[in-house]
């Protein structure tokens, strides 16, 4: 599987979690390409952290407006039915639980739920953004990610050893080997890539991966 | 209601080691004529709060290039590697705050509050060295009000009166940091009668804005 | 997509013993049309948190008249003497809540936070049993979040995504106690499509409300 | 002087304190009447804590909106350049210290500028309604009161007895006999009706009367 592919089986399975009504926010990178994948009947409102609701789809080039611009500075589009607000209000809706899923990249993740994907010391100091906020304040938080690092090490860990971005609030990893549900420090394998093992998958990831009694394949047709 | 200036006049308010409020997210509501006007009049050792850097020589990043800024106080600044740089090398210090938290922490500058508690930044670095506050059994930071000398905002209209409305996503800080300041400047397009923005639209009340002058989209 | 249904049906969703938030000066914004639908279905119990309880039998006044209320949360009862002979009588308890206060608490409910420092009521019977947190040299209560089972609102236009606009002085507490509780119903005189309503001139965001529900102005 | 010209008196006095551009909120009754008063080529922009800026004058009789009340519930009117907000950015304006003067009566007011004007245990709780807010938020809190009670009883105390509205807030009282600055612990009078002697003054008041060394007559002609 090239690396396209491994996104766009992340982002397609990612897509089947939302449900028709919720208010949903996505990260910046492969979290933003869930959108092309939501299933026909399901209708999700997306939350730009930026200041609106409603965000739609890319400009059709020369149309772009810089004043209107997603949480990554993208120009972008509004739906009819959005909304603009300010950036207490914005956050207001995160924090306050009014937004039903965030999904965010990781640096590493943790069978307790913790995140980290804001800095590197020493390397990468970004800065949180928003990602704090989301992490805390949504209703169930899923994280979009590959399942190794491109130098080959696991993500998925026991603990995480970079600065956390949230405790405890992760709920759903989706990687190109699995999905697993972070639940009572245990990380559950949901399902797995029929590509790989048990074993193969286990051996990719440091945290002890707990196999669901109702484990079965993604689908992975059709990348 | 406020004065009409020049965009050279209304810096001239702005002294060296000001702390100052600038609007904006990613450039997208930044008040860029003020900004650039800052720049060529060379004002030095501010600390600026805003969301982001901008781009690297854009919008905020022009303060960051003129080495005009001491100190940052931001919630993201991985668009302008140019403040990553200066950060490492001890030229500007940073501190990160999460933007929802400096949302709040600006609105409390503005309307008296003497903080707010946030379960935002629980058990990572961001909670180090601040009161940590049990209410119905969850525990939240407690974080304090962010004022300035100065706001410098944008906006779309105003009326003479100061009132303010904004194009689609510029909000953002704006009418946040439009209250915090002891002294505000609103960068707009465009300077409107009294009358003509409806009571009912206006989306920043004239009564916070000290100073308007008009700077192009 | 907030649900459309009758007044009838809407308040069929509020319990006896419910805590219910509604919005409104002296009737101004408050709505009216839920209410009387309240007290015809013969609710009791309630919680209610609200600025003030209207007239003797108007606005809010039909549920005090009605016996529905056993506890109120509210910052001004001087308008209607029912709501003060009950409270004598101890058939409503009423906790008072300075304005400001109320306004932020039940913002802090909405917003995730887990309170405000106000230096509202320093000094005064409405800092007994708080907690008093001093912040650069000046004392603060600490007020906590205050949210709710229902929040009962009143506006203008709606889209069916549950976009708001309010009329004038209506807004008060209508936007506010729009995020504060599990299930918000709207009370609107119109009802209008997508579309209709611009973005930029939204008060509520329709992500907020659960149900629609048509009442004359 | 009857009931009238002593209300006459104590607005058109305290509107003399009023600077162009000030904004400024003026509580029900006497408070209100500051309004008439206020001097050609000041405007001041009144706050409505209900929710607006650019209180105007009442509506014309068969042209009330009841969309558009005062802080007593009354229909009024705004003026073209106004603000509708909601509460929480009312009140924002109010403790943010954005409104520069709010004129209020009392109950009882003391030398340490504590006021007392939202209850009488056992009498009348019609609780304080924006009244705390605006005594601690606004930059100058002036009180609008007669001097004495309808029982003829002190009202400017050396300490208040009733529960308070706020600690420390009050910077003047103006009533029919006088203004008085409150300072440090001090009442300062300022100015006296011609009227009454100091010590028919000091007479009529509980707290100490420190005489300014500018002490002047108000303004009696014409009421």
């Amino acid at each position: 599987m090239d690396n396209r592919q491994k996104r766009v089986l992340i982002a397609r399975r990612i897509a089947q979690e939302l449900k028709d009504g919720d208010v949903v926010n996505l990260g910046i990178g492969l979290p933003t390409m869930v959108n092309d994948f939501i299933p026909p009947g399901v209708n999700v409102t997306l939350q730009s952290e930026n200041g609106f609701v409603g965000l739609g789809p890319n400009p059709e080039p020369g149309q772009e407006d810089p004043c209107l611009v997603n949480a990554g500075g993208q120009p972008v589009t509004i739906l009819p039915g959005g909304a603009f607000f300010d950036s207490a209000m914005s956050f207001a809706i995160i924090r306050g639980g009014h937004v039903d899923v965030t999904v965010l990249g990781a640096l590493e993740v943790d069978a307790d739920g913790n995140l980290a994907n804001w800095m590197v010391p020493g390397k990468m100091v970004p800065g949180m953004g928003g990602a704090m906020d989301l992490v805390v304040g949504a209703r169930r938080v899923i994280v979009a990610t590959t399942h190794v690092t491109k130098q080959g090490e696991p993500k998925l860990l026991k603990k995480c050893r970079l600065p956390l971005t949230a405790t405890n609030q992760v709920n759903l990893v989706v990687t190109d080997m699995g999905v697993f549900e972070i639940k009572d420090g245990s990380v559950i394998m949901l399902e797995k890539n029929p590509e790989f093992t048990v074993e193969e998958i286990q051996s990719a990831t440091e945290a002890e991966i707990v196999l669901s009694p109702e484990l079965r394949d993604m689908d992975v047709s059709g990348l | 209601m406020p004065k009409i200036l020049s965009l050279k006049e209304v810096v001239g308010k702005v002294t060296d080691g000001s702390r100052v409020m600038i609007g904006g997210f990613m450039t997208c509501g930044t008040p860029v004529n003020l900004v650039r006007e800052l720049v060529k009049k060379g004002v030095r050792d501010l600390t600026v709060i805003c969301n982001d850097t901008g781009l690297q020589g854009d919008g905020i990043g022009m303060l960051i290039s003129a080495d005009a800024v001491k100190h940052l106080i931001v919630s993201h600044i991985g668009t302008n590697p140019e403040t990553g740089r200066k950060m490492i090398e001890g030229k500007i210090q940073v501190d990160l705050v999460p933007q929802g938290t400096l949302a709040e922490r600006i609105r409390c500058a503005g309307a008296g509050l003497g903080g707010v508690l946030t379960p935002t930044g629980v058990g990572t670095i961001v909670a180090e060295g601040k009161e940590h506050v049990e209410v119905d059994g969850r525990t939240y930071l407690l974080e304090k009000p962010l004022p300035a000398d100065f706001a410098l905002i944008k906006a779309w209209k105003a009326d003479r009166k100061g009132n303010l409305i904004y194009r689609k996503s510029t909000r953002n800080f704006n009418p946040l940091m439009a209250m915090a300041a002891d002294c505000v400047i609103a960068e707009v397009e465009e300077i409107v009668e009294v009358g003509e923005i409806d009571p009912g639209e206006v989306v920043t009340p004239g009564i916070f804005i000290d100073f308007l002058t008009k700077g192009a989209n």
